[in-house]
């Protein structure tokens, strides 16, 4: 056996301190075997050693959250018996590394959190942050991840309904592939992980077990190098098609009550896997590392059990149950193996060949992880910018154009054609809208699901920027109709160790948790990927959010596109007209500077309630919240997925292009027909909310009253083309 | 009437094909499970979407020899109705039921969205809804969808009106500029000679009510249940 | 016993994959290069199976799954 | 001048399509089959281009485009 020394530790990047713990939790020097597991348990991905202390803080309860974070994805009733389950996850290293697969596996990954816990995934997102979109390597990454994303979740026959798409520097050596899944099961039949039975079998299925994934450090060391091979490669391949059978074969089983507890195998396979249901179970397990299904000859164990290899599941099952269990994943054409069982030992024990491998205590192990209260400075927001401070440019109207056709708000059709998002039948609002919308098969309810982030915001002022990912998600969700339940998060940020970095978590947190409280919508499930760095320089803090909503009855559903010629055109909350951060500021003047636009929650909630009582009483016609770019791209997003224009005249002291590009918060664009506009008036203002009549739509162009005038066609022109102009090989079609 | 949906390992349009037979029929059509070697005696079966083992190899080539088929193809032969959507249509050219083969798109992409068809001949069994020059429209959803057959066979298909749609734009334009994936003659759908086999890449299961975004989909399975009873 | 099959689209069968890689070559500045073609390669482990048969038992694999004879072409070499 | 670049799985990486084919293989009565992997090859016309530069014209072709050196193994062989 090797020896263990200063390097191989620092090679499993533990830390001095934490080796000490690992010497003082056994009594003894750990094998090679054993230094593996600590090190991938305590490694930031699975332990959470710098975000712990903070993610606690996020509020997680409501009277419909049937389970928040701490399972393999959350849980909210969503009414008849029936419960939504649904995570986002990162996947960014493996998809800058090789884009295609790693985007695949990211997707398959996250799909295997929501089944193990028993539910039909029902719908996929995909939150992409690439660098800026002349970045030599940004064409590569967009075309493989895009293609990655659809070729898993494609052939798995989940649609993908939608996500958010932004190009910017700070991700030229970073870049963000965060995937969601919204799943549907019965709250009678949702399945956890905690392992019990003390004798109960504990089951491996899916497929075999072979050297991918084991991570690259490791890998280099003299152990594996004996054989001159080539250097194996640390990314995963992804086989879709195993991971539609095996969904088809857990759901069969979840249908019979054999199964005690079930956990996925993702990071850190084997190893955290059973860790993680013997440690939430309070029991040992022992594991017969011979009956292991492998693809490869001559596996060590230490391989075996830090292999990521994917589409592998691993379950506790009923005692007597194993046969009947079999004969499905027989019929599904798919490894199953029975390797071990539940102990009552408190250890996970190791045999290969009849020897113990390994043997480790596992709630000291668990307990004992290590949690940083790492060292933060408070990011100083700046100061705002008020629209006197920003000259306007002559003509608004190509400003207008310059920004529809920008990589910000360029449309992302690109991208969504490439995943089939109507498969399963029941996508009954496509991407292109506010938050996409699934039907729950075989009823007429509908999840809405939205996944929001705006960086710049958060990179300026974390605080604000956190608060205002999350309201984002709730308007958008809002905006079809739909009340917001929760949300998962995926928290992207740069290396932790720094105390601005660490700063900007804490501030993200902070603001997240103020409007998940306010908004009544907590935070159920989530992810965190820190070290997002490439020679010092961090990514822009990214807190995505995945926010999902019910509609209850999906009649009662709105879409961003006018409808018909000569209905009013009405403008939801009041606008300060600051233009800090704004995409006018980016685009037109080159800038990104100044203070976010403020997030007031009351007035969030307010507008927000009112833009939902009004479609749900059938008076809304259109809806559009408005975001990146201002009132007057969500006017020509309402007019372009139309097809109709709008003249529009707004009463305000506010220079003409605060008017247009501000990015105040909480407010929408709203239609209806001229009969039904002044009852929504009233009621507005019986509900103190802000409510103008701006206009009516008609005619085949966006005409701002002694501002601007852009025909459909131009900006569709802008609009669709710089997506697929980028996307183009130079000198080709 | 009875109906039968295949269904392989991989398949994931098998209930979107299922719904849609329900809604027109007011039954459900019988699921085959691939394993089976036996298929009972219907009036109809579809071969549906999605990616049959994986589509590994080539997309339907592992399907088209599956046990199950030899029974589909033995029925087809016989005379029995056969719809084969998407991956049931790369099954059906595996199989040699229908002639040529599906190939990766030009674009080499992914691609899902609704698009045009021009109906482009009579069948009253399987577009009876619509007459010949109709505009209807379908959505795709495939990766190899680029219909190839040799100039034989492609003259062949037109002088017989084997061609059952072309991808053309919403005023029936038939054009290099509406081929969305590269196929040959603007190939969406084809018939095989006795006509009683319907092979096409879009998917009319897709579109069958108002909130899933039109019902041209509707009609025709309306009118194919119809012309069965 | 091994084999290695080749498969490769016939002549006259557009190959979209190859023209893209094609495009893509010249797009990274390989100016010179003209038709590109792309086929497949699969190799199996044949198992216990006489010299003498394995031609016809290959020969069979790929007419009856591995190659779509309409538009593909293969050929075979056995390596032991 | 042409090229014939063949590309494969390096070992140890997942193949799928190699795994369904060995067991649609077996299902068509090929018992004896084992392992099989599938790998792609792409031959190029390189047009204008000497004996002597072409291997290393080629190899940046392998290394930027046609092959994924993380997951593949290429190599290249020169044809007249
Ligand atoms: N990567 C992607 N995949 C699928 N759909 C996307 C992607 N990126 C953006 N979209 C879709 O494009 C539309 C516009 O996105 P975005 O500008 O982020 O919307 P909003 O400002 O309303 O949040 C949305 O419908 C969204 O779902
Ligand atoms: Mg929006």
């Amino acid at each position: 056996m090797t020896e263990i020394t200063k390097e191989i530790v620092a090679e499993h990047g533990l830390s001095e301190s934490e080796y000490e713990r690992v010497l003082s939790i056994l009594g003894r020097e750990p094998n090679r075997t054993e230094l593996g597991i600590f090190s991938v348990m305590w490694s930031e991905h699975c332990s959470y050693k710098s975000s712990k202390k903070w993610l606690k803080t996020l509020p997680t309860e409501a009277p419909w959250v049937i389970c928040g974070p701490g399972e393999n994805a959350g849980v909210v009733d969503i009414g008849d018996g029936q419960a939504a389950i649904f995570k986002m996850e990162s996947h960014n290293h493996p998809s800058f590394i090789e884009p295609y697969q790693g985007a695949a596996t990211g997707v398959g990954g996250i799909l295997r959190d929501v089944f193990t816990m028993g539910a039909r995934p029902i719908a996929n997102m995909n939150a992409l942050r690439f660098g800026q979109p002349d970045h030599p390597k940004t064409r590569h990454l967009v075309s493989g991840v895009v293609a990655g994303i659809g070729g898993y979740g494609n052939c798995m026959g989940i649609p993908t309904v939608g996500g958010e798409t932004n190009f910017h520097s700070s991700y030229d050596g970073n870049i963000l592939v965060n995937a969601m899944t919204v799943g549907v099961a019965e709250t009678e039949k949702i399945f956890y992980s905690a392992a019990a039975g003390i004798g109960n079998p504990v089951v491996y299925v899916g497929s075999k077990t072979g050297r991918d994934g084991i991570h690259g450090a490791t890998m280099a060391s003299a152990e594996f190098d004996d054989d001159s091979e080539e250097k194996r490669p640390t990314v995963q391949v992804g086989d879709p098609f195993a991971e539609k059978l095996l969904l088809e074969a857990c759901l069969e089983l979840m249908a019979t009550d054999y199964i005690v507890a079930i956990q996925d195998m993702g990071a850190a396979g084997l190893t955290s896997s059973s860790f993680e249901m013997a440690d939430k179970g309070g029991v040992g397990i022992r594991l017969d590392i011979d009956k292991v299904p492998m693809r490869e000859e001559g596996m060590t164990p230490y391989e075996v059990m830090l292999s990521e290899s994917q589409e592998r599941m691993l379950m506790v099952l009923k005692p007597g149950s194993e046969e009947a269990a079999q004969k499905i994943f027989e019929k599904w054409e798919l490894d199953f193996a029975i390797i071990g069982e539940v102990t009552d030992t408190g250890k996970m024990i190791l045999t290969m060949h009849g020897e113990i491998v390994a043997e480790l205590p596992v709630a000291p192990l668990a307990d004992a992880a290590p949690e940083y209260d790492r060292p933060w400075v408070k990011t100083v927001a700046p100061a705002p910018i008020k629209a006197s401070d920003v000259s306007p440019v002559k003509d608004l109207g190509n400003a207008l154009l310059t920004i529809m056709g920008s990589s910000e708000v360029a449309s992302r059709k690109w991208i969504w054609e490439q995943y089939d998002h109507m498969v399963m039948g029941d996508t009954i609002q496509r991407p292109g809208g506010d938050a996409a919308v699934v039907r729950i098969h075989g009823t007429d309810k509908a999840l809405a699901i939205t996944t929001d982030c705006n960086p710049r915001y958060c990179y300026a002022d974390p605080e604000m920027g956190g608060k205002q990912a999350v309201a984002e998600t709730w308007r958008n969700l809002t905006a079809t109709g739909a009340k917001p339940l929760a949300i998962t998060d995926c928290m992207n940020f740069g290396n932790p160790e720094r105390p601005e970095i660490m700063g900007q978590f804490v501030g993200c947190i902070e603001g997240m948790r103020e409007a998940c409280i306010a908004l009544d919508y907590p935070v159920v499930s989530g992810n965190v990927s820190l070290y997002n760095e490439t020679k010092g320089v961090g990514i822009h803090p990214t807190p995505a959010i995945g926010g999902i909503g019910l509609i209850s009855q999906s009649d009662h559903m709105a879409t961003i596109a006018f409808k018909s010629e000569g209905e009013t055109v009405l403008l939801v909350g009041d606008t300060s007209g600051d233009l800090g951060q704004s995409i006018y500021l980016k685009e037109i003047e080159g800038r990104e500077e100044g203070a976010p636009p403020v997030v007031n929650l009351d007035v969030e909630k307010r507008n927000g309630d009112f833009v939902r009582d009004s479609i749900h009483s059938g008076l809304v016609t259109a809806c559009h919240d408005i975001s990146d770019g201002g009132l007057a791209v969500a006017l020509s997003e309402m007019a372009l997925a139309g097809n109709i224009g709008a003249n529009v005249s707004i009463q305000s002291d506010l220079p003409s292009h605060a008017i247009c590009f501000a990015e105040d918060q909480a407010r929408y664009v709203i239609t209806t027909t001229a009969t039904n506009a002044e009852k929504l008036l009233q009621n507005a203002q019986k509900c103190n909310v802000p409510l103008q009549n701006i206009g009516t739509t008609g005619h085949n162009e966006l005409k701002i009253e002694n501002t601007l005038a852009i025909s459909i066609k131009d900006m569709r022109h802008v609009h669709a083309n710089w997506l697929p102009d980028l996307m183009t090989v130079p000198g080709h079609e | 009437m009875k109906a039968a949906v295949i269904v392989f390992p991989g398949s994931n349009c098998d209930r979107d094909m299922k719904v849609a037979i329900e809604q027109s029929l007011g039954t459900s059509p019988i699921m085959v499970w691939h394993g089976d070697s036996e298929l009972p005696d219907t009036d109809l079966i579809a071969v549906p979407g999605g990616f049959s083992y994986g589509d590994y190899l080539r997309c339907g080539a592992i399907a088209g020899n599956s046990p199950i088929m030899r029974e589909v193809v033995k029925k087809a032969a016989a005379g029995t109705p056969i719809l084969a959507v998407c991956n049931g249509f790369q099954v059906a050219t595996e199989t040699g039921m229908l002639p040529g083969a599906l190939l990766r798109n030009a674009n080499q992409k992914f691609i899902c969205r609704d698009v045009h068809l021009k109906i482009t001949s009579q069948n009253n069994r399987f577009s009876g809804a619509f007459k010949v020059d109709d505009v209807i429209r379908f959505p795709v959803a495939h990766h190899d969808g680029n219909y190839f057959a040799d100039d034989e066979t492609l003259s062949r298909l037109e002088d017989n009106g084997q061609i059952a749609f072309k991808y053309s734009d919403e005023d029936g334009t038939v054009s290099s500029k509406t081929n969305i994936n590269g196929s040959c003659n603007n190939i969406a759908g084809i018939y095989n000679e006795a006509g009683n086999i319907l092979g096409l890449m879009p998917h009319p299961e897709r579109l069958i009510s108002d909130q899933l975004g039109g019902t041209d989909g509707k009609l025709f399975f309306d009118n194919l249940i119809n012309s069965l009873n | 016993m091994k084999a290695r099959v080749t498969i490769s689209l016939k002549n006259g069968v557009l190959d979209p994959q190859g023209k893209a890689i094609s495009h893509a070559l010249h797009g990274l500045g390989f100016d010179n290069v003209g038709e590109v073609r792309q086929g497949k390669i699969i190799e199996l482990e044949l198992g216990d199976i006489s010299a003498s048969d394995a031609p016809s038992v290959v020969d069979k694999m790929c007419t009856q799954l591995l190659a779509n004879t309409v538009i593909e072409n293969y050929s075979v070499e056995l390596l032991d």
